[in-house]
């Protein structure tokens, strides 16, 4: 049996997705820009159309839509366009010590570059305090950017109250909603925002397009120059169908919203409670209230992220961890070091993100394969000896 | 990413376990770089009769201690101190890059536990001079 | 009738290229960075596999292949990345005159940021004097980056022969080949390049993916920082299935090579005879020889490109313009003025590029509608009468 | 990008020409900008009894240039002096911005073409204070 449970690294593109595009990946093929003949208009309009569903799925107006080549993109456009942009009104920074590397690693080149960047830490689950943000703010802030949803841990922060801080500060506020689309309400008005990342192929759209939002009247230097595409602010020919694709997918992701919701907490909480009662020694990471409804992320004690993946692999799921090495770098996850864990346990995570494929079937096989996994893998575990004994 | 050795080795790993009355342990790596290994050695007649590990860490850690354990059954003590870590990761068909700090781990365990041995029995005052770990936490992150 | 000649613009996307795209916009959705399960290895097996075939396609090692989001991406990265790479070294780069927007836009943002460019002229076909190339070298010169063959009058610049130049005084070279591929051969050794650009849909493959090839041992700086994607060089979840229509249609251009070079060449120099038999007041923009063997380019006196656009539309034929008011922009193609055309000729300036599904009724039907419409705007424009006059 | 009735003047403009013997003949652009236009008219007991155009140009200045003189035939000069840019684009269904310019010179080109008039009549010293150019090109580039 094959089961998906990786939703918060990739999910699987829908046919009405692929059915949207499939005409601009075949007899469509103008450029987008091309104006003077019939197949360059009808890109043009594919694309028009397509940022006119953007906008309306996130509350902003279609002048203020640019799409990208990713949401990585999107988040360094935003943060280094508005560093170069605003270098002589000040140098300082501010974000948080759990945002995704396309922002962390983004603001680390800025340090290099004589920026100065406040990592804010988070609560035990993982929640950024308005009020630090606001006690972190000097006359030399240019930009706040805290992420609407974290990817590993699922926490939802209060990113309205955060817009209104820096709106009185009048100090320019980026997220990365990249976690969020399809899965909260994202409406850039009432958020606060004047820069909002996406990438499609976290709701269902295809890989390697994605969004950036900037508020009318922000200004931000570009990131890739060029052409005259997206009004001059976004060189490059125009990825018709993955904008198309992009649209389609957001479409649908924010028509089915709370039936979304609905159902992707549904089963995120029968994997949580599950999980919770069949295996001891275990902790859920992040909140149990304002998280995102599709993600679960866990702690076994005394065993090792990436031998749980394989083990699972073996059983046919799929499924992410913090672990140092799974994810090939040297500590793991910063995310789960922020909210306080040790080493040790940090490393011996697990996050599960449910899609909208997800069936009780797969929660059933997932909470029946996983118990031996962690309890084979902690029979192999030095560190369980003494527990066992100590237990027994 | 792993070879088809690594894997097996992984998924039925030999030798998983304590031996009681083990005459040499060993134990290297930590908690905090997220690899432990615990080898148990048997020793007789300065013959490695049997061997069993205990390990917490990755996959490549759990099929390197399961090849490590293997290569020195029946080995002598100073053969079994010959065993490199290139050899384990010759004999598993190669690890990935940023897997062969797990290799370095398995030929350290092997020689903590013989320097166990060792002191035991009274044979050697000199201390085998391992740091506990593979050196990885302190390598520089390129 | 509907005829395509704009493929200097965009192409077709092959039907083998999508075929071999279709696996991962549907069951192959996974990440191709999470190797410890299934559905991930087989996405990054796609993605090595087709790094593997673009680097054999130019001549490159797999790991000097890094894929981006556009051909735009890759010359930003290129220059941008070596200039803030270097910046301890000098602060100096040669281009030329003719280059895409994507380098000339990408450098004059770097004399904003400090940095000195010399935009070398070229001869009135388009060619960079290679002595002016090294006659431009300072001691602070960093970076050299020139076009191999040019987007809008086909001129294939002597790359080798700059390579030479660059490799005998240590500079890093660039040359942006997202028009060379599939029309001359294309190889990083015979060239002599450090850095080299493409894009797929000038190759009959998908919009929205690109490569910069970097030699090892080359450093440049990030431009998408963010994840370890591409060996840390460039972040971003990575495009899977423009990444194998990429490497089909490099694959399939490169196979064929010989074969499309005649049949192009044999398409645009009827076009180009035909054309300049046929209409008077008309000259090719361009060399005849090392011209790009599907570009063809001419400026008719007296009237404006647009308006001959647009009529050709009206016909069912697809070509594109140098006119100011055809790219929307004030003045006429940078690159015409380049060669010396006056405003009032660089204005009428059509660009005809066949492709890969041009026919010879196609080309008929050209040298059928065309004259007509140049005679008709003719007779609208005032610039005419004189001629007319003298004439009669 | 054009709407429906500047593709229609574009592809069937009204009053391509010259008038011979015309009494007011104005020109306005130049061709380095890509645009001039040239406007001819009959003008009789100072109502424009016809007006023919010649433009070289794009596709929006051929459509104003086609709205414009057709929407001065039968006016008085008073009234032709009268009709702004804005009144060519509305009839025209609107313009793209980077167009706007082209209804400019429809404007200008009028304007000129009456000022000979008076100036070949003698009926006023005044000169149009017309640059002979919208003024497009030396807009700035944003
Ligand atoms: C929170 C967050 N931000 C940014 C990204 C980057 O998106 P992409 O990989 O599509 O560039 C991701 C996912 O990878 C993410 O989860
Ligand atoms: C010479 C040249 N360089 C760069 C580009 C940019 O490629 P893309 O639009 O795919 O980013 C183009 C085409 O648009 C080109 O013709």
């Amino acid at each position: 049996m094959d089961v998906y449970m990786d939703n918060n690294a990739t999910t699987y593109m829908k046919k009405e997705v692929l059915d949207a595009m499939l005409p601009y990946l075949t007899q469509q093929y103008g450029n987008g820009s091309s104006k003077f003949y019939k197949i360059g208009r009808v890109a043009g309009a594919a694309v028009r159309d397509a940022r006119d569903v953007v906008a309306k799925a996130i509350g902003a107006k279609i002048n203020e839509i640019y799409f990208t080549g990713s949401g990585t993109e999107a988040d360094n456009w935003a943060i280094k366009g508005a560093a170069f942009a605003k270098k002589d009104k000040g140098n300082h920074i501010i974000t948080t010590q759990i945002e995704h590397h396309a922002v962390l690693h983004t603001c680390e080149y800025l340090e290099k570059h004589g920026y100065e960047v406040t990592y804010l830490p988070v609560d035990e689950y993982g929640m950024v305090k308005p009020d630090d943000v606001e006690n972190a703010i000097t006359d030399k802030t240019i930009l706040i950017s805290i992420m609407t949803a974290n990817n590993e841990i699922g926490t939802i922060q209060p990113i309205a109250q955060i817009g209104k801080i820096a709106k009185s500060h009048k100090i320019l506020f980026h997220t990365d909603a990249v976690q969020a689309i399809g899965h909260i309400r994202v409406n850039v008005e009432e958020m606060g925002v004047d820069m909002l990342s996406l990438s499609a192929h976290k709701f269902h759209g295809p890989k390697g397009v994605g969004v950036l939002y900037i508020k009318n009247g922000v200004k931000i230097d570009n990131l890739i120059h060029g052409g005259g595409q997206e009004r001059g602010k976004r060189a490059s020919t125009e990825n018709v169908a993955g904008i198309v694709g992009l649209a389609k997918a957001i479409e649908i992701a924010t028509e089915n919203l709370d039936e979304n919701i609905k159902k992707l907490s549904y089963f995120r909480d029968r994997l949580i409670s599950g999980i919770l009662e069949k295996i001891p020694y275990c902790r859920l990471n992040g909140p149990t209230e304002n998280r995102l409804c599709n993600n679960a992320n866990f702690s076994f004690r005394y065993v090792e992220g990436e031998s749980i993946l394989m083990l699972l692999d073996m059983k046919g799921v799929a499924a992410s961890s913090g672990s140092a090495c799974a994810s090939g770098s040297l500590d793991p996850s910063h995310v789960l070091l922020a909210i306080g864990l040790p080493h040790e346990i940090a490393h011996g995570s697990l996050r599960l993100s449910v899609g909208d494929n997800t069936t009780d079937k797969d929660v059933d096989y997932v909470l029946e394969v996983l118990p031996p996994i962690i309890e084979r893998l902690r029979a192999m575990s030095p560190l369980y000896e003494g527990v066992e004994r100590r237990e027994n | 990413m792993y070879s088809e050795k690594v894997m097996d080795h992984f998924s039925n790993p030999r030798n998983v376990g304590e031996i009681e009355n083990a005459n040499a342990i060993g134990e290297v790596g930590n908690a905090k770089c997220g690899d432990i290994m615990k080898i148990y050695m048997n020793i007789e007649d300065n013959i490695i009769k049997d061997a069993k590990f205990k390990t917490f860490g990755c996959g490549a850690a759990i099929a390197t201690s399961s090849m490590a354990t293997e290569m020195v059954i029946g080995k002598t003590v100073d053969e079994a101190l010959a065993l490199t870590n290139k050899a384990v990761m010759e004999a598993l068909d190669g690890l990935p890059p940023e897997k062969v700090h797990c290799s370095v781990l398995a030929e350290e365990a092997i020689h903590s536990a013989i320097s166990d041995y060792k002191r035991r029995m009274g044979l050697s005052d000199e201390e085998k001079n391992c740091s506990g770990c593979c050196g990885r936490c302190k390598e520089e992150n390129e």
